[in-house]
């Protein structure tokens, strides 16, 4: 494992340029996450209709990873109905949470397979992972239910 | 007779060379107070520190990562060893703390004004019993002073059972905090019965397990219980380590008793927010390096296994009942059966103070206990002051016993 | 241009043998954090656990007697260190536990009705600034939170230095709380200084010792405070200690935090009362053997020699701040001189956040602190989320430092 | 060092035959002491005048050591000018707590020289010490002062 492996040219592309960043209306819900140990945050709405992601909006601070990851995740997600949506939000937890021993599945992922190095550093895990919680956590708010 | 090759254990224990006093050898009967540890627990915290010291949870470095593994980890040792999950292990200094912990739960929580299950108030009961440690009766004492609830116990009978009155479980019963084994009578204590009235009652059920999860299986779910305290040192394990199994619900809802770094979510000058458990209840730098040495101990004790651990236990306690039975003037200070019952054998002497008896142990090279054992109301409720107490381990034998035996005789005749 | 021999001393720490990630020697600078150990503090805690290990204070036998004195001469050693008396050394897990002790004694008291110095209520203020640590910060939010009194503090200057404003000061302020070196700012406050104003108004002067005692001489009756708090952890010794020293009158008058067994005098099924300092404030089985390594550690860097320690480490501050200082794009967060200054150096570098900065150190093998460090409202005065922090100790080199600015000149490249 | 160093014959004939135990009338002052770690217990009156102990009495329980000091230390003191029960309670003191490594003057301790065997058994000093300390407290409360 070394530098370049974990940080991809795709990450340093979307933590160059986040893709759709800002906060936008129409939403749904909109939560607000903080990574305890660093001090990243992220604000993020969602706008959901008819079980379609019509929008995921957010501003957030952070490290690369973190950054490109809502990126990456916005690029993934938005336009997509959410029973598409929640396999490739397990899919990516599965793989950053999977210690380097998961092979992950790129069709699933897309893009998303670009945080696979990250899996090997357990302090990154909640950096690549922050956006994603978010969104899951804003989505089950606009669906009225709990986040768990 | 005993499941254990404790000649082969014994060799694990290094302590177990030395002698004592005028060259005799170390009888050590006094795990009860606190055990000895196997060289595989020795070498576990070592290790940790020559290869992998580094403070946990906050450091993104290779050395933070690999120290967080080792911590985590034991964590979920633990955890598997009493049948629960790893983020409902939270690690203490022993198990005084972590009976302070619960208790604070309900003085914070009530000057709080909640969350709910932890608010007592004037007409609440706390009901602990007479057979308590200090560690579980002098916190409820001080939790009830703090919110007007009111303190009620279980009596003992003559025979050192726990007398169980079931009217003193009403629905003015908030908590009920029971010791699993006694450390003084031996006697173990129907835990899943008393927690289904707790339970029935609405109460909340809090075990003090710091004599049973050493010696017999445990497993949390089995007790019933909501909170389950223990401490590393009398099972094999450094000092400085102690566990609180808590239910993760009420995890879930309890406010932390320390407050400081690593426990928090979010910090401003005027307010903060914390963490969810175990974090929420390991304030500042945790006792790494002790809770793997608990987590090698337990590994250990799984090996030799933890009903053998109980046979073993309740074979000597029978030889012991037997042979300080057969002196003239020993009075037993809890069950002469081997019912439910445990490895301590507390016992007075006619004419011979326990002090005294104990200093001819001494001489002997044996370690016993003398005292009230931090279990004073029980003293007085057999009345006695103090009592001399012997306690069993896996590296205890037959010969100990003897060796117990025939130094409670010498100590009859020295005094007699 | 350092008084210490590095090369030598490096020798007595077994973790500087190791490599990290793909076989890179390690560069430890982490300390702040927690410091590494040296073998003479491991065999020290080995040797407890090999030879005396028993319950202390309560066994009458010889092991017990043993263990006795190892613990409480481990006592006097951290008391002739700090210049205090050993009745006034209190054995708690860490610094945050120390600190959370002295809060409790005021929320406690309060509740209680005394004793006066430790009863607050609304209109008084308590007082501390804002670069502590979240340690020194939380206990006094829930002391603030529970007996009314406003939680007030010294700002910070933007060179990183304590912004000291005497009208904070006033006949309501009584406590004061502050740490005697930053953890992030390397900055060393006046704490003299500000325990006189706060006598003169009747506070009680707390100092937060964590990051002075590990690293140069500190007197407590010099500092003129009435406690200090530290960890042992920082300090070269085990995980699982830390200490709080008391003014003598003060801890006679404090209340427990946690109670249970050995903090007791005479105790009776609805009420105790609890025995004289220092064993009131220790409940339970205490960290015996972290106890006697931290003597051991003290034994070492007494040995070493404090005021060397200080040099030392100043000597490699100064060598830090320049090489960093000459990267372009990097701003050094706090002061960037060395009067009253010690080793900690936290940085932040434009356009590269410090969670990726300390990947590509660590990826060199470089072992730093990333984020907040526990003191999240000193990040906010300076605008930003996190640092990236390099500390020291008597085991760093000039070569480090090189490693350091290499690391980082790597970092910026990278994501430049 | 052996049991019968430690438990001299003065040290055994003390403990079975207690002298002049049980409370008397009249006193200046009572106290009550405990030994937290065994629960032996002392209750102890002191009867002063003119700076002459004209009387001690006392009941407690215990192990031979407590038992036994209690006793000699009745004899040492009872009858004798303050000014001179002081020293002896203070050499006594002295040599109880010297670890074995303190010479005892006999000419001062008289029969309190037994106990010093206790000193090389430091679980032990509190018992040997429990009557002479009730003895301390209880005579600067009968002045006046306080105890420390
Ligand atoms: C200034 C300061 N105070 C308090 C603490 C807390 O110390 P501990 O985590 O050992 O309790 C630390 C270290 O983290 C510190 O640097
Ligand atoms: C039944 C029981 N509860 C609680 C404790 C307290 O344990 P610790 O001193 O390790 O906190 C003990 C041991 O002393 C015990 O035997």
């Amino acid at each position: 494992m070394n530098l370049e492996n974990l940080y991809q040219e795709i990450i340093l592309d979307h933590y160059r340029h986040p893709r759709s960043k800002g906060l936008r209306e129409p939403f749904d819900a909109e939560v607000h996450h903080v990574n305890p140990t660093c001090g990243d945050e992220i604000s993020l709405r969602v706008d959901v209709e008819d079980g379609l992601v019509k929008d995921i909006s957010y501003d957030a601070t952070g490290c690369s990873i973190s950054q490109a990851s809502a990126s990456v995740m916005y690029e993934q997600l938005v336009g997509k109905p959410l029973d598409q949506g929640w396999p490739v939000l397990d899919e990516f937890v599965h793989m950053i949470e999977g210690r380097g021993k998961v092979e992950p599945d790129e069709d699933v992922l897309g893009d998303g397979i670009a945080f696979a190095g990250v899996a090997a550093y357990p302090a990154r895990v909640k950096c690549a992972l922050l956006g994603w919680m978010a969104f899951k956590d804003a989505t089950l708010q606009a669906l009225g239910k709990d986040f768990t | 007779m005993t499941p254990l090759d404790v000649a082969a254990l014994r060799k694990d224990f290094p302590i177990l060379e030395r002698t004592v006093r005028d060259d005799r050898p170390l009888v050590y009967l006094d795990s009860g107070a606190t055990s000895q540890k196997p060289r595989s627990v020795l070498d576990a915290e070592r290790d940790f520190y020559e290869h992998r010291s580094a403070a946990v949870h906050r450091g993104a470095h290779h050395l933070a990562e690999e120290a967080t593994d080792a911590f985590e980890s034991a964590r979920r040792t633990i955890a598997a060893f009493i049948g629960g999950q790893s983020e409902d292990i939270v690690f203490t200094r022993n198990a005084t703390e972590a009976l302070n912990l619960v208790s604070y739960a309900f003085t914070n929580s009530t000057l709080e004004g909640g969350p709910q299950p932890f608010v007592l108030g004037p007409g609440d009961e706390i009901l602990i019993t007479e057979m308590e440690h200090h560690a579980n009766l002098v916190p409820w004492q001080q939790v009830a002073q703090r919110t007007g609830a009111t303190l009620r116990w279980f009596g003992v009978t003559d025979s050192g059972r726990l007398d169980i009155d079931p009217s003193l479980i009403t629905d003015r019963t908030k908590v009920v905090s029971v010791t699993h084994q006694s450390n003084v009578l031996g006697t173990i204590n129907p835990i899943p019965r008393i927690a289904e009235m707790a339970h029935a009652m609405g109460a909340v059920m809090i075990v003090d397990a710091c004599q049973s999860v050493p010696h017999m299986p445990v497993d949390v779910t089995a007790l019933g219980a909501d909170f389950v305290a223990f401490s590393g040192h009398k099972m094999l394990a450094p000092t400085g380590v102690g566990v609180l199994w808590g239910r993760s619900d009420l995890l879930a809802q309890m406010p932390p008793m320390l407050t400081g770094g690593s426990m928090i979510e979010q910090v401003f000058m005027d307010h903060s927010t914390f963490a969810a458990p175990p974090q929420r209840f390991e304030a500042g730098t945790p006792n790494i390096a002790q809770a793997v040495g608990l987590a090698a101990a337990v590994d250990y004790l799984e090996a030799v296994g933890m009903q053998n651990v109980h046979e073993h236990e309740v074979y000597l306690t029978g030889l012991a009942l037997e042979g300080l039975g057969s002196l003239p003037g020993i009075r037993i200070i809890g069950p002469t059966d081997l019912t439910d019952r445990g490895g301590a054998v507390s016992f007075v002497a006619d004419g011979v103070h326990s002090h005294d008896l104990g200093q001819v142990l001494d001489d002997s090279g044996v370690a016993v206990r003398v005292g009230h054992h931090c279990a004073w109301p029980l003293h007085r409720r057999f009345g006695v002051a103090a009592t001399t107490r012997a306690s069993f381990y896996i590296y205890n034998d037959e010969q100990d016993v003897e060796a117990l035996v025939a130094g409670t005789r010498r100590a009859l005749e020295f005094f007699g």
